[in-house]
C-alpha cells in the first residue's frame, strides 16, 4: 500500500469527523506520570460511566499524552469549555460525567486561566495531551505525516537542507550544534550506506522530556527521522530508547508498525524511490550512551565507550558508515518546519536560539511537569509565573540545568533569558532540558556532590582523568560535606575539576565538574562554612561536629 | 599508693618501644614492662600474594637485617618448591649473610652502644651519640663507620644493592657472582680484620669498667637457642637448632626449624604488639628462653674459623657455664664479625663461587614451607602456606627480637630494682640505663613488631587506678 | 576489538598526501594518514603515552600524549590526532606537562602499586613515566581498592592491583592472537580486565597460552609466574613482526 | 569496591537449561530475529532478564555461542550496562528513583533508612532472598517525586515511613 | 657558620631509609661539621625540638600516635622532608590497608598466638597506639617540603638533598630517585 496526500487527508477528514461528532471530549492523561498515580482506572471508570449512561456517541473518552501538569494528576482535560480537573479518583468520575455540559466540579477544577498553560508555546508538544498516542489516524488529523509528503514529493534533498539549515534549529540533546550543518554533513559523505539515529536515550536524572513526547506524540519523532532520512541519503533508522521507559517503548513499536502497516515507513514511501525503515534498540541504563559514539558502540552491542573525535560519526558513525544523531525533541522540531518552512521556525526564539524547548521543571517548584517555552524566555518567568513559584513560602536558591554536564545557576540571574549562549554564560549548558529548582533547604554541595557520585557512576572508565578524577573529586566532595576537608582539599578539588574537564576524552568527562565548578563560583561561602566552621548552611549536611 | 614511670621512645634501638615502671607506695619498683608500640601486619598483608615475592616483602620489614628476611624468606621459598639451590647459591646466601652481620653487628656496636660503653652510662644525652664518639673518639668512630661500610659493600657487590635487594629468589639466587666483585670483596678482608682485632682489645680492656651494667643487665638463668651446623659449631644460615639449658646441657639438639611449632608457642598480651615466645614445654611464661650473639655463643662447640675459635674460647671462660649476662651481647658480636669475615674469606677461596648455577627452576611442590636464618639478633622463623595456585594464605614470622621478649621484660625488671629505688629522684644515668638493657639486646622492633616509629619521652606517675598525678618531660 | 579510526574507511585521509607542519617548532613533514604522535617520534621528539603500543590499534584513553595545537582550544591526544598543513604542534608546553603528571599521579592512586615489591620494578612503564615527568610524589588520596591476585593460569598470573586499564591485553589478544579472551567488564573506577565470563584465568577456556597479553603489559599486572621482584622484563620485538607477517599470509591466502 | 566474583553454580547453568527450555525459546527468538548477528548482543540479553529475571551464566555461553561473540565481551557488556544483573532477584523489587528530582525531594534518606532497617543497599537482596532493592537514575516521574517503584507499580511522593512500610508487608 | 638543626625521625616504616643516611658513611663525618642532629632514633633527645631546621621523616603514618607526632613535628620543622616510599606512598605498611585492622590484629594476635590475647581484635590492646584503618602517606596529613623517594632512597639522594638545604636551597629531586628505586 502506498499513500498520497489525497489518502493522508481521507484519513484526517474522517478522523476529524469522528471526533466533531461527540458533543464532549474528555482526555485523560495516561502518560507514565498520571498513570502512576492511577490515571488509567479513572481512564476506565469514565468509559464505564460514559457507557453506563448511555452517552457513548455523545460524550468520548479517550487517553492522551502527558497534559504537562504532573504534579496534579491524574489529569484530564475537557476539551470542550477547555477545563483542567486534578487530582481525579474513581470516586470523582459520576461528578464529572455529570457535569458535562453543566456547569464544572469545583473541587476538581484546575484555574485554566493559570500562567502554566497560558505561558507555554507549544511546537514539540503541540500534539500532548490532545491526540490519543496510540492511533496514527490522530495523528494524521493533526497534518501528521504532511511534512514528510511535502518534502519527499515537492522538495529536493537540497531544499529540505535548506529549510532545516535556515530555521536555526540546534541540537536539542545537549551542546547545541546546528542541526542543519550536522545534516549536511552527512548528505555530503560519498557512500551507499548511511544511518540515522534518534537519541532516546534521556538519561538526564530529573528530565523527562523525551519520555513525554515518545509516550504523548510517538509518529511525530518518526515523521522527524523519515526526513532526515530523505535529506541525508538515509534508508535506514534506529530509535535508542532507554529500556527504563516501557511505556515509550511500547507505543513507538506501536507507531512504527501502524506507520509501516501504512507504508509511510518501508519501501519507496509517497510512490517515491525513497526507502526508509527505523527499528528500535534498548538503551540498557548507561547514561555515558547519549555520547554519540558509545551510543553508537552500544547499537553494535558493544559496550557503551566513547571513542575520540574526529573522525565524527557523521563520516565515520555505526558500522563504519555516515550517520546522523539527533535526540527526540529535535527530530520532534522537523515536522512543522518543513509544513511551516525554516523562516516561520526561525522568527520564533533568539537570534542565535531559534524555537521553542521544552524543560522538565522539577524540585522545590509549586507546578512541576513538563513546560515548552520561546526560547529566550526570562529564566524567572519560567520559575515564578510558568513555575507558580517556591512551595512552603521558601527562599529561592537556585536553578539547575542540563543535568550532570550543567550547572546551578544562582539568584542574581534570574532575569536572564534562558537560551543556549546565556547558559553557557554563567557556566550551565541547556542540556536536554532539565531543570531543578532548588529552595534554601538545599545544599549546593550536597547537590554538586550529588552530581559528582552520578559521573562517577556513569564514567565509561575509558579515559583515565574521568575514570579516577570524578572519584577523586567525590571524596573530596565527601570529605567536605562530613566536615572533614582543609582549604588545602578545596585548591585539589579545583585544580582536579579542571584537569577533568580538559583533559577527559568525552564530553561526559569534559562536563561533569560544571557542577562543581558552577556552585564554586555561586556558592563558594557553603563550601567555606562546611570547612572552616564545619557548618551546613542549608542543613542538609550532617558534618562531624553536627554529627557528636 | 602505686606509681608508673614511662619511658618513652627508648632511643638508640632500632624501633620504637616504651618502658613503664610500676612504683610502689615507698617508691620500690613493683613491675616493669617493655613495651613495642607499632605494629604493620606482615603476617596478614602478605596474603593474597605469589610466594615469590615474598623475600623482596618481607626484606621490608625491617632496613638493617633485610638479608635475614630474605634468606628466611627465600628458604622458606625453596621448602614449598621442594627444591635443594644450587651449591653456588648456597655459598653466595652465606655470603651475603657475611657482608649483613658484619654491617650490622657494626652498627649496634659502633653506632649504637658505644656511646654508652666509650662515654659512659652518665655522660651528658646531647653527646651520647655516635656525633659524641666523632668528637671525642675519632678513630674508633672512623673504625665504626668503615667497618659498617665494609658489610654494607659486601652486600653490595654480591646482590647490587645495598638495602633491599630483592637477590635471593625461591630455588637461588637472582644473579650469579662476578670475579671482580670477588676479588674487590678479598681486597676488604685485611682492613676489616685489622679493625675487628682493634675493637676486641679495647672492648676486653674495657669490661672492667661495666661490673654492675653487666651484673644486672639481664643476668638471670634461661634457656638459650642458637643454630649450629653438623659438627655442633657456630652457623648462621643453613644449620639446625639447638636449645641449651642455664648450667649449659643441651635441652633438645638437632631441632629442624620446620618443626619449630612443637618447641616453641607465641604467647600475646595486651600491653604490647611485640609476642612473647616461650618454650613449649616448659609452659609460659616459664619457656623463658634467650637468642642472639651471645646465646648462640652459648649454645656452639665453637666457631670452626681459628681466629674466632679463640676468641670463642675466651669468651666462655667467663663463666664456667653459659654466659648469663646479656650485656656480654656486645662482646658476642664483635667475635661473630671476626667470624663472619674469616667465614667470608672461606668462601671467596672457593672456585665453585662464580658458577652461573644459582637458581633451581621450579613450580610449588608442598603448600607449606618453613625457613629459618639466624639473623644478628637471633632466630627468625618464616613459615608460610600457599594456596594451590602458589599464593600466600597465611604467615607466621618468629622474628629474633621476638624470642627475647620475655627476657627483656625480666631484664628491665631487674635494671629497674636495681637502679630505682626510694626517692622519686631518678638519676639519668638509672634511665638510661633502662634503655640500654633493652640496648643490649640489640632489639630490632621493625623487625619484632613489623614496625617502628617514636614518641616523646614521658615519664608519667600514675594512681594504681590509672589517673595521672605528675608527668616529668627529659629531653 | 577496538575500532580505530585510522581504518580503511577513514575517507578524508589521503595516506598519499604529504604535507608539512610544525611540531615544537621544528618543521617537520607527514603523510597525512600519520599521528602526530608517530611523526614526532620519528623526528625524535618523545611524548609519553601508556595505552599506545606499536602494532595495536589506538584507543586513545590514557591521555598522556595529548598535545597542544596552536588555535584549538582543545588539548588533543597525539596518538589519534592527525596533521594537517602548517599546523602547529606543542607537545611539552607547561600546560600539557602539568595535566600529564596528573593523570599519571590519578592512576598511581587508582590501585595498589607497591613498585618496591613489584616483578616490574626497574622495568615498569609507570614507573619510568614518573621519572620522565618528574613525579616524585602523589598528590591525590589514595584509594586502596580491594583487588586480588588470579594465580590460577599454569604459567602466567595477573594482579589487579597494578593494572592501569590500558587494555593493551584485550587488543593484543584480540587484534594479533584473535583469542579475545580478555575483556573489561563493569564500568568507571569499578572497571576490571576479565577472562572469559570473570572466571579464574587457568580455566578460561579460550585462553591460548600464548602469553603475549603479559609481553605487552606496561606494569606488573601480567606477569610470568615465578618471577621475582624486578625480575620481569617484557619482551615484545615479537608485536610488529607478527603484525607484519599476519598481514602478509592474509595475502597469500588470497592469492 | 568488591569485586563481582564468578557465580559459584558455574557449570550447572548449561546442563540444567537444555535448548528445549520454554524460558530459552523467547532469548532464540530474539536472536533468530538479528539473524544470529553479534549486534544483536544487547537486545538478546533483555530477552534473557526478561525470561530469567537475570543474566544466568549458562545461558550467556548460549547466547555467546550463538551469536559468535566471546564470551568476555558478552561479561563485559553484561556488566557495562546497569539494567542486566548476574544475580537472580528477590521475590520483590523496590526501585527508589535517584534522579535530581527525587533527590532534592529526599530519596537519599530513603536509601539511607533502607539500609538501616532493612539492611540491604541497592543491588542486593535481603538474606530471606524477599525484597531486591534497586536504584534508578531517573524513572521520568520527577513530578512525584521522591518516587519508587515497587514490583512494577510506580508510587510518588515516597517517604522514609511509607517505604519502610511497603517493604514491610512483603516481609 | 652555625650548624643546621637536623631531626630525623621514623613512623611506620623499617628503619632502611635511615640505613641508607648511614651508608654516606664517611660522609658522615664531614656532615658533623656542618649539622647538628637535635632528634632522631641514634640520638638520646626525648622530645622533638622547638624547632628543627630540617626534619626527614620516614615510614607512613599508621596509628595515632604517627598522626599525633606528625603534626608536632610539622609545626617543629622547617623544612619537612618526606623520606622514602612509606613515607611518600605507604608503599609496604599500605600494603596492610586491604584487610580491616580487625583481620589484621586477628591474625598476628589471636591466630598466630598461643594463648591467644583475650577478648579480641583492636580494642583488646590498651596500652599501645590504636592503629588507624589504612596506613597513608604522610603527606596526606601535613604539608611536606620535599619528596625524596626511594625503597630506601639511594644514598646519594640524601646527599645531594643535604646539600643543597645547607646551600639554603629547596632540592629538586627529581630524576635522583623514584617509587621503589
Amino acid at each position: 500500500m502506498t499513500l498520497n496526500i489525497e489518502d493522508l487527508h481521507q484519513i484526517a477528514k474522517i478522523e476529524q469527523d469522528t471526533q466533531q461528532g461527540f458533543q464532549h471530549r474528555i482526555n485523560v492523561c495516561v502518560a507514565a506520570g498520571c498513570l502512576s498515580c492511577g490515571s488509567g482506572v479513572v481512564k476506565d471508570a469514565l468509559a464505564r460511566e460514559v457507557g453506563k449512561r448511555g452517552l457513548d456517541n455523545w460524550c468520548q473518552v479517550k487517553g492522551v499524552g502527558c497534559l504537562g501538569l504532573c504534579t496534579a494528576g491524574p489529569l484530564i482535560a475537557l476539551e470542550v469549555g477547555g477545563r483542567f480537573y486534578q487530582g481525579v479518583k474513581v470516586a470523582d468520575v459520576a461528578d464529572i460525567v455529570e457535569a458535562l455540559g453543566a456547569s464544572p466540579v469545583d473541587r476538581l477544577l484546575y484555574p485554566d486561566d493559570s500562567a502554566f498553560f497560558q505561558r507555554q508555546l507549544r511546537i514539540v508538544t503541540e500534539n500532548c495531551g490532545r491526540i490519543d498516542p496510540e492511533r496514527i489516524e490522530e495523528y494524521i488529523a493533526e497534518s501528521g505525516y504532511e511534512g514528510l509528503y511535502l518534502a519527499l514529493t515537492q522538495m529536493t534533498r537540497q531544499e529540505v537542507l535548506g529549510q532545516v539549515t535556515e530555521s536555526g534549529l540546534r541540537g536539542r540533546g545537549g551542546a547545541g550544534f546546528p542541526t542543519g550543518l550536522k545534516w549536511t554533513t552527512v548528505a555530503k559523505t560519498v557512500d551507499s550506506t548511511k544511518f540515522v539515529i534518534c537519541n532516546a536515550d534521556e538519561g538526564d536524572p530529573g528530565a523527562f522530556m523525551d519520555r513525554s513526547v515518545l509516550e504523548s506524540d510517538p509518529h511525530r519523532v518518526i515523521e522527524g527521522m523519515a526526513v532526515a532520512g530523505y535529506a541525508t541519503g538515509a534508508s535506514q533508522g534506529f530509535i535508542y530508547v532507554r529500556a527504563e521507559y516501557p511505556l515509550a517503548v511500547k507505543r513507538v513499536r506501536m507507531a512504527l508498525s501502524q506507520a509501516e502497516r501504512m507504508g509511510i515507513l518501508g519501501n519507496n514511501i509517497f510512490n517515491t524511490n525513497f526507502s526508509f525503515n527505523i527499528k528500535v534498540r534498548l538503551g540498557a541504563g548507561a547514561f555515558v550512551c547519549g555520547e554519540e559514539t558509545a551510543l553508537i558502540a552500544s547499537i553494535e552491542g558493544r559496550m557503551g565507550r566513547p571513542r575520540p573525535r574526529p573522525p565524527f560519526p557523521a563520516e565515520y558513525g555505526l558500522w563504519e558508515h555516515p550517520t546522523l544523531i539527533n535526540n527526540v525533541e529535535t527530530f520532534a522540531n522537523i515536522p512543522p518546519i518543513i509544513r511551516h518552512g525554516g523562516k516561520w521556525f526561525a522568527g520564533i526564539g533568539t537570534e542565535k536560539s531559534k524555537g521553542t524547548k521544552v524543560f522538565a521543571l522539577a524540585g522545590k517548584i509549586v507546578n512541576t511537569g513538563l513546560i515548552e517555552v520561546p526560547m529566550g524566555m526570562p529564566l524567572r518567568e519560567i520559575v515564578y509565573e510558568i513555575g507558580g513559584g517556591i512551595p512552603e513560602g521558601k527562599r529561592f536558591k537556585a536553578v539547575q540545568t542540563g543535568g550532570p554536564s550543567g550547572g546551578c545557576i544562582p539568584q542574581q540571574f534570574l532575569d536572564m533569558p534562558v537560551d543556549y549562549d546565556s547558559l553557557m554564560q554563567v557556566g550551565s549548558i541547556m542540556g536536554s532540558g532539565g531543570m531543578i529548582v532548588m529552595d534554601e533547604s538545599s545544599c549546593m554541595v550536597d547537590v554538586a556532590k550529588f552530581f559528582m557520585e552520578f559521573c562517577m557512576s556513569e564514567s565509561c572508565g575509558k579515559c583515565a582523568p574521568c575514570r579516577v578524577g570524578t572519584r577523586q573529586i567525590y571524596d573530596i566532595l565527601c570529605k567536605i560535606t562530613a566536615g572533614g576537608a582543609t582549604t588545602e582539599d578545596l585548591a585539589t578539588l579545583e585544580d582536579l575539576c579542571d584537569l577533568v574537564k580538559h583533559t577527559s576524552l568525552c564530553g561526559l568527562g569534559q562536563s561533569a565538574p560544571n557542577p562543581v565548578l558552577t556552585t564554586l563560583n555561586y556558592f563558594r561561602d557553603e563550601y567555606l562554612a562546611h570547612i572552616h566552621d564545619k557548618k551546613c548552611l542549608a542543613g542538609a549536611c550532617k558534618t562531624a561536629k553536627e554529627v557528636s | 599508693m602505686g606509681k608508673t614511670l614511662t619511658i618513652e621512645p627508648i632511643s638508640r634501638i632500632e624501633g620504637h618501644g616504651m618502658i613503664t615502671v610500676t612504683l610502689e607506695d615507698d617508691g620500690s619498683v613493683s613491675d616493669a614492662k617493655f613495651h613495642v608500640t607499632q605494629f604493620r601486619g606482615f603476617e596478614k598483608l602478605c596474603e593474597g600474594r605469589p610466594y615469590y615475592e615474598m623475600p623482596s616483602i618481607t626484606e621490608r620489614i625491617c632496613g638493617i637485617c633485610p638479608i635475614s628476611h630474605s634468606l628466611a624468606s627465600g628458604k622458606a621459598c625453596d621448602a614449598i618448591l621442594g627444591v635443594h639451590p644450587p651449591e653456588t647459591a648456597i655459598l653466595l646466601r652465606r655470603l651475603l649473610n657475611c657482608g649483613e652481620y658484619i654491617q650490622s653487628h657494626a652498627l649496634s656496636f659502633f653506632y649504637l652502644s658505644s656511646p654508652d660503653l666509650l662515654l659512659g652510662m652518665d655522660a651528658e644525652p646531647a653527646k651520647r651519640n655516635i656525633v659524641g664518639i666523632i668528637e671525642a673518639h675519632p678513630e674508633i668512630a672512623r673504625d665504626g663507620i668503615r667497618l659498617r661500610k665494609i658489610g654494607q659493600q659486601i652486600i653490595e657487590f654480591i646482590s647490587g644493592k645495598r638495602i633491599h635487594p630483592a637477590w635471593v629468589v625461591p630455588g637461588g639466587v637472582n644473579a650469579p657472582l662476578s670475579a671482580e666483585h670477588r676479588d674487590a670483596m678479598l681486597q676488604m678482608i685485611p682492613e676489616a680484620l685489622a679493625i675487628i682485632t682493634r675493637t676486641l682489645t679495647m672492648f676486653k680492656k674495657s669490661l672492667e669498667n661495666y661490673r654492675e651494667e653487666i651484673a644486672t643487665f639481664a643476668n638471670f638463668p634461661t634457656l638459650f637457642m642458637g643454630m649450629v651446623d653438623a659438627d655442633g659449631n657456630l652457623e648462621h644460615v643453613y644449620g639446625k637448632l639447638r636449645i641449651i639449658d642455664a648450667k649449659g646441657h643441651i635441652v633438645v639438639d638437632n631441632i629442624d626449624p620446620a618443626d619449630y611449632q612443637n618447641y616453641l608457642g607465641e604467647a600475646a598480651e595486651n600491653w604490647t604488639y611485640l609476642k612473647a615466645p616461650y618454650y613449649k614445654p616448659l609452659g609460659y611464661p616459664e619457656g623463658i628462653y634467650r637468642v642472639g650473639p651471645a646465646a648462640r655463643l652459648n649454645v656452639c662447640n665453637g666457631c670452626g674459623t681459628p681466629l674466632a675459635d679463640q676468641e670463642w674460647a675466651e669468651f666462655r671462660s667467663l663463666e664456667r657455664g653459659p654466659v648469663m649476662s646479656s650485656f656480654f651481647n656486645h662482646y658476642a658480636r664483635l667475635i661473630e664479625i671476626l667470624f663472619s669475615i674469616e667465614t667470608m674469606e672461606k668462601i671467596l677461596a672457593d672456585p665453585a663461587l662464580l658458577s652461573l648455577r644459582v637458581r633451581a627452576i621450579a613450580q610449588p611442590n608442598f603448600l607449606e614451607g618453613t625457613g629459618c636464618v639466624e639473623a644478628p639478633r637471633g632466630t627468625l622463623i618464616h613459615h608460610y602456606r600457599v594456596d594451590e595456585n602458589g599464593l600466600m594464605t597465611w604467615a607466621n614470622l618468629i622474628v629474633a627480637t621476638g624470642n627475647n621478649n620475655l627476657a627483656m621484660n625480666r631484664g628491665v625488671l631487674q635494671v629497674a630494682k636495681r637502679f630505682i629505688s626510694g626517692s622519686e629522684e631518678i638519676s639519668e644515668g638509672a634511665l638510661n640505663r633502662l634503655e640500654a638493657v633493652i640496648r643490649a639486646f640489640d632489639p630490632c622492633l621493625s623487625c619484632s613488631t613489623h614496625a617502628l616509629g617514636q614518641m616523646p619521652l614521658l615519664i608519667e606517675f600514675r594512681q594504681v587506678d590509672g589517673k595521672l598525678i605528675r608527668t616529668l618531660q627529659r629531653g | 576489538m577496538s575500532h580505530h579510526p585510522k581504518g580503511k574507511l577513514r575517507t578524508d585521509l589521503n595516506p598519499s598526501r604529504l604535507l608539512t607542519f610544525k611540531i615544537d617548532d621544528r618543521d617537520v613533514s607527514a603523510r597525512e594518514d600519520e599521528s602526530i604522535l608517530e611523526v614526532a617520534r620519528q623526528n625524535g621528539i618523545a611524548i609519553p603515552t601508556l595505552c599506545h603500543l606499536d602494532g595495536l590499534s589506538e584507543r586513545g584513553a590514557c591521555r598522556l600524549c595529548i598535545v597542544e595545537v596552536r588555535g584549538v582550544a582543545k588539548l588533543l591526544p597525539s596518538c589519534v590526532t592527525f596533521p594537517r598543513q602548517d599546523m602547529e604542534v606543542i607537545t611539552n608546553s607547561e600546560r600539557v606537562v602539568n595535566y600529564r603528571k596528573k593523570i599519571l599521579e590519578l592512576l598511581f592512586t587508582e590501585r595498589n602499586h607497591v613498585c618496591s615489591v613489584c616483578v616490574s620494578n626497574g622495568h615498569c612503564e609507570l614507573q619510568n613515566l614518573s621519572v620522565e615527568l618528574g613525579v616524585t610524589h602523589v598528590r591525590y588520596n589514595y584509594l586502596y581498592p580491594e583487588h586480588a591476585v588470579d594465580a590460577s593460569h599454569s604459567r602466567f598470573s595477573v594482579d589487579h592491583n597494578r593494572c592501569v586499564l590500558c587494555l593493551r591485553c584485550v587488543r593484543v589478544c584480540d587484534e594479533i592472537e584473535g583469542a579475545h579472551t580478555w575483556d573489561i567488564m563493569g564500568r568507571g573506577i569499578t572497571s576490571k580486565v576479565i577472562t572469559d565470563l570473570n572466571q579464574p584465568w587457568g580455566t578460561a577456556e579460550t585462553c591460548t597460552g600464548c602469553g603475549k597479553c603479559v609481553q605487552v603489559c606496561p606494569t606488573g599486572a601480567l606477569s610470568e609466574k615465578g618471577k621475582s621482584v624486578a625480575e620481569m622484563i617484557k619482551r615484545r620485538q615479537f608485536l610488529p613482526y607478527l603484525q607484519m607477517m599476519r598481514g602478509r599470509q592474509e595475502e597469500s591466502w588470497q592469492k | 569496591m568488591k569485586e563481582e566474583s564468578a557465580t559459584p553454580e558455574r557449570k550447572s547453568a548449561s546442563a540444567k537449561q537444555p535448548p528445549e527450555d520454554h524460558r530459552l525459546r523467547m532469548v532464540n527468538r530474539t536472536m533468530q530475529l538479528y539473524r544470529n548477528q553479534s549486534h544483536a548482543l544487547i537486545e538478546t540479553l533483555h530477552a534473557v532478564q526478561e525470561s530469567f529475571g537475570y543474566l544466568e551464566e549458562g545461558v550467556l555461553k548460549h547466547v555467546a555461542g550463538t551469536l559468535r561473540v566471546p564470551l568476555s565481551r558478552v561479561y563485559a557488556v553484561a556488566t557495562f550496562y546497569h539494567s542486566f544483573t548476574l544475580k537472580p532477584p528477590g521475590e520483590h523489587t523496590c526501585v527508589i528513583c535517584m534522579g535530581t528530582a527525587c533527590y532534592i525531594g529526599g530519596s537519599g534518606a530513603i536509601l539511607g533508612d533502607i539500609k538501616e532497617k532493612v539492611g540491604i543497599g541497592s543491588g542486593e537482596t535481603t538474606p530471606d532472598g524477599k525484597v531486591s532493592l534497586l536504584v534508578a537514575r531517573c524513572l521520568g516521574s520527577c513530578g512525584l517525586a521522591p518516587a519508587g517503584v515497587f514490583d512494577g507499580e510506580v508510587a510518588g511522593k515516597l517517604s522514609p515511613d511509607n517505604v519502610i512500610d511497603k517493604i514491610g508487608r512483603w516481609r | 657558620m652555625a650548624k643546621i638543626g637536623l631531626a630525623t625521625t621514623w613512623l611506620d616504616g623499617c628503619s632502611g631509609c635511615h640505613m641508607s643516611f648511614l651508608d654516606l658513611d664517611e660522609g658522615l663525618i664531614a656532615l658533623a661539621d656542618k649539622v647538628e642532629i637535635v632528634y632522631g632514633p641514634l640520638v638520646d633527645y626525648k622530645t622533638f625540638p622547638e624547632h628543627a631546621d630540617v626534619t626527614l621523616v620516614e615510614g607512613a603514618v599508621s596509628s595515632e600516635a604517627d598522626k599525633k607526632n606528625i603534626l608536632n613535628i610539622r609545626a617543629r620543622s622547617g623544612v619537612l622532608v618526606s623520606f622514602g616510599d612509606c613515607a611518600v606512598t605507604a608503599n609496604v605498611p599500605g600494603m596492610r590497608n586491604r584487610y580491616p585492622v580487625e583481620a589484621v590484629l586477628q591474625r598476628g594476635y589471636v591466630e598466630n598466638a598461643e594463648p591467644p590475647l583475650a577478648g579480641s581484635g583492636e580494642a583488646a590492646f590498651q596500652v599501645v597506639p590504636q592503629l588507624c584503618p589504612h596506613a597513608r602517606p604522610v603527606h596526606e596529613f601535613v604539608h611536606v617540603d620535599v619528596f625524596l623517594p626511594g625503597c630506601p632512597p639511594p644514598p646519594e639522594a640524601i646527599f645531594y638533598l643535604l646539600q643543597e638545604l645547607l646551600a639554603g636551597r629547596i632540592p629538586d629531586m627529581r630524576g635522583r630517585t623514584r617509587f621503589g628505586a
